[in-house]
């Protein structure tokens, strides 16, 4: 049971390696830009999996569980933000992304490195 | 007993998966999305009450309200394609 | 028992990543990533993350999978079969994992109360946000109040990106463009597609009226500006889909995004400098109101909307720069 | 009548899972697009009317069952026009069911 109290952890490290092998691999941009919000979403994971406590529930305070345990509020605001930053750089990306197709016209990273030779 | 629920939804979005990745057809990939997203909805609904707080409906009703619109890009996209293709006669 | 569900959604979630990388066909990783967004929320939301989970689902039910698409239809469905070899990559990747794997044995247990994280601030944040904002939803106390200045910060950055796909792409269709990206001209389309026409049309409604509920019922509920600007955005580009996107501009107007992008991020600032014109500190929006507690509550309302408002208007202007880009 | 109406909504949730998975097997094991459409697309609908009133049931006369009964109509609705949409759209594209083996566009033409 110890070990499976990491799980998560390891869940984090192993979707973050993915993101990380896509970017690295793939000479496709746009794949290199999902691998690059797989690898977003793993940090999330471990933001959200730190703020976990045990017996609690989402820090919204009713009068029904006024005195109950709360999972850790802090960690839920930053990666609430982060996602929708994520978004839009994303699409920052993806516009980037699209000047490159249309000034080169391919998206695949050594075509362009033969091109820019 | 939400327990059950929970564990048939589970299941089910695994098939789902499964056949997402599975294809052969672009199709049957949107079709297993969609799918997941409608299981989605009811396993966020079941999990709201195993916690407790009911209160929580309003993630499966965002997802009721507007996971379609994912369905709808997508045919945009294929329909445009199959339009300029031209005409197959069986 | 949640546990064991969280494990089980966990592994999913590894499968479906797997497959995004592992499919040479782009359009199948759009289509697997939309999946993923969905197992993530589930997954937020078995950690009692319900604010961050309605966000991912805000964002990712929709629009992430539309801009994915309108860019895969200018640029390119396929991609090449790598050619380079890749066993280094695997071998550094691979001892990476094993090395954070390593290092995640002296992290402390999942969900243990004694975990620094929870000893630091977060007993503080719940304690006082009865006291100084009295509003249920601690996550969005946090977000506008305590933490205003990141927030701000992060709207600045939302604001920044959306100029910045404005500078790139502009407003003219790109060399790969064809005329009338989202018109129904093709009749066999139009009888074909009638039933979605009409539910969709009849959905928007609702879709902005919840957009609204949950802009407004921030402080209750889960929910905020980042998820309501999200959803209204969502409910526009369906109308976009289904109208053609002209219709949709005629709606909401270039000028007028433009107005809504700097308009919400203005609005915040200027929030945060009228605490300084009334004798306090940025950002502090206590004297906002003769009453500490309700001019708190003012200044969180105000400037939650300013946050809807900036990513209504930045996640549409992407949207129409993408679609006006390409023939999509 | 709290014993009767637990019984009832456990009889709806169980029935209701057990479509979901009848559904998830269609859509696995049925042998081409439109079989398993039609497997993913029914129970997509009866999944919904069985598990919400369930939990509807276990909500008793709260907003929570306001926001169910607002699932549930949204769910009905969307359900079967994505189901609608795909069908037509795959049919426009020339996907047909008896033949799909060789008509099927393989993803390498897409």
């Amino acid at each position: 049971m110890e070990l499976l109290g990491l799980y998560y952890y390891w869940v984090f490290a192993i979707l973050l390696m993915i993101g990380l092998y896509a970017v690295i691999v793939k000479l496709n941009l746009i794949k290199k830009l999902i691998g690059l919000s797989l690898f977003q979403a793993a940090v999330f994971l471990l933001y959200i999996t730190m703020g976990k406590l045990e017996g609690g529930t989402a820090p919204i305070v009713t009068d029904a569980n006024a005195n109950g345990l709360f999972s850790n509020p802090l960690p839920q605001v930053l990666i609430l933000t982060a996602i929708v930053v994520g978004i839009s750089t994303m699409a920052l990306g993806l516009g980037i992304v699209i000047r490159i197709k249309e000034e080169y016209g391919t998206i695949e990273e050594d075509e362009i490195q033969e091109i820019d030779k | 007993m939400y327990y059950v629920v929970t564990f048939a939804l589970i299941i089910t979005m695994a098939l789902a998966l499964t056949r997402a990745i599975l294809g052969p057809s672009v199709y049957d990939r949107v079709l297993a999305v969609n799918m997941l997203g409608t299981k989605t909805v009811l396993l966020l609904s079941v999990i709201a009450f195993l916690m407790g707080r009911p209160d929580f409906l309003d993630l499966a009703l965002a997802y009721a309200l507007i996971n379609f619109i994912g369905v709808f890009a997508v045919l945009e996209f294929f329909r445009n394609r199959a339009a300029k293709q031209p005409e197959e006669k069986p | 028992m949640t546990v064991i569900f969280g494990f089980f959604l966990l592994t999913l979630l590894l499968i479906t990543a797997v497959a995004i990388v592992q499919s040479q066909n782009l359009f199948v990783s759009v289509m697997l990533s939309g999946m993923f967004s969905l197992l993530l929320a589930v997954n937020f939301f078995l950690l009692d993350a319900a604010d961050v989970a309605l966000t991912e689902a805000a964002v990712g039910a929709g629009i992430s999978t539309v801009l994915l698409l309108s860019a895969l239809a200018i640029t390119a469905k396929h991609e090449k079969a790598p050619s380079s070899s890749r066993v280094g990559a695997l071998i550094i990747v691979i001892i990476a994992t094993l090395v954070l794997i390593y290092a995640t044995l002296g992290n402390p247990q999942f969900a243990d109360p004694n975990a620094p994280v929870h000893q630091h601030v977060a007993p503080w944040y719940l304690d006082k946000t009865a006291e100084a904002i009295d509003i249920p939803n601690v996550v969005t106390a946090v977000l506008g109040s305590f933490r205003g200045y990141d927030t701000l910060g992060e709207v600045f950055v939302v604001f920044t990106a959306g100029i910045g796909v404005l500078f790139l792409l502009g407003t003219q269709p790109g060399p790969f463009a064809q005329s009338n990206p989202f018109k129904l001209t093709d009749p066999k389309g139009l009888r074909h597609y009638l039933i979605p026409r009409v539910v969709g049309r009849m959905l928007i409604p609702f879709i902005l009226l919840f957009g609204l509920y949950v802009q407004f019922h921030g402080e209750y509920g889960p929910g905020g500006g980042f998820q309501a600007g999200a959803l209204i955005a969502a409910a526009i580009i369906l109308f976009a889909l289904l109208e053609g996107e002209n219709s949709a501009l005629k709606v909401i107007p270039r000028s007028v995004l433009i107005g809504l992008i700097a308009g919400g991020a203005l609005l915040y600032g200027v929030v945060g400098l009228f605490g300084i014109f009334l004798g306090s500190n940025f950002l502090d929006y206590s004297v906002l109101s003769s009453n500490p507690v309700k001019g708190q509550q003012m200044g969180l309302l105000i400037i939650e909307a300013g946050v809807g408002i900036t990513v209504t208007g930045v996640l549409l202007s992407i949207f129409h720069a993408f679609a006006a880009r390409g023939k999509f | 009548m709290e014993l009767f109406l637990d019984i009832a909504s456990w009889i709806l949730m169980s029935l209701g899972g057990v479509f979901v998975f009848i559904g998830g097997l269609g859509a696995l094991r049925m042998p081409d697009l439109y079989t398993r459409m039609h497997a993913a697309g029914i129970t997509d609908s009866i999944a919904p009317i069985l598990i919400i009133p369930g939990l509807m049931l276990q909500a008793g006369l709260t907003l929570a069952s306001v926001k169910l009964l607002a699932i549930l109509v949204f769910l009905l609705l969307t359900g079967p026009t994505a189901s609608n949409a795909l069908a037509s759209a795959a049919l426009l594209a020339g996907n047909r069911s008896e033949q799909v083996k060789s008509t099927a566009v393989p993803e390498s033409e897409e």
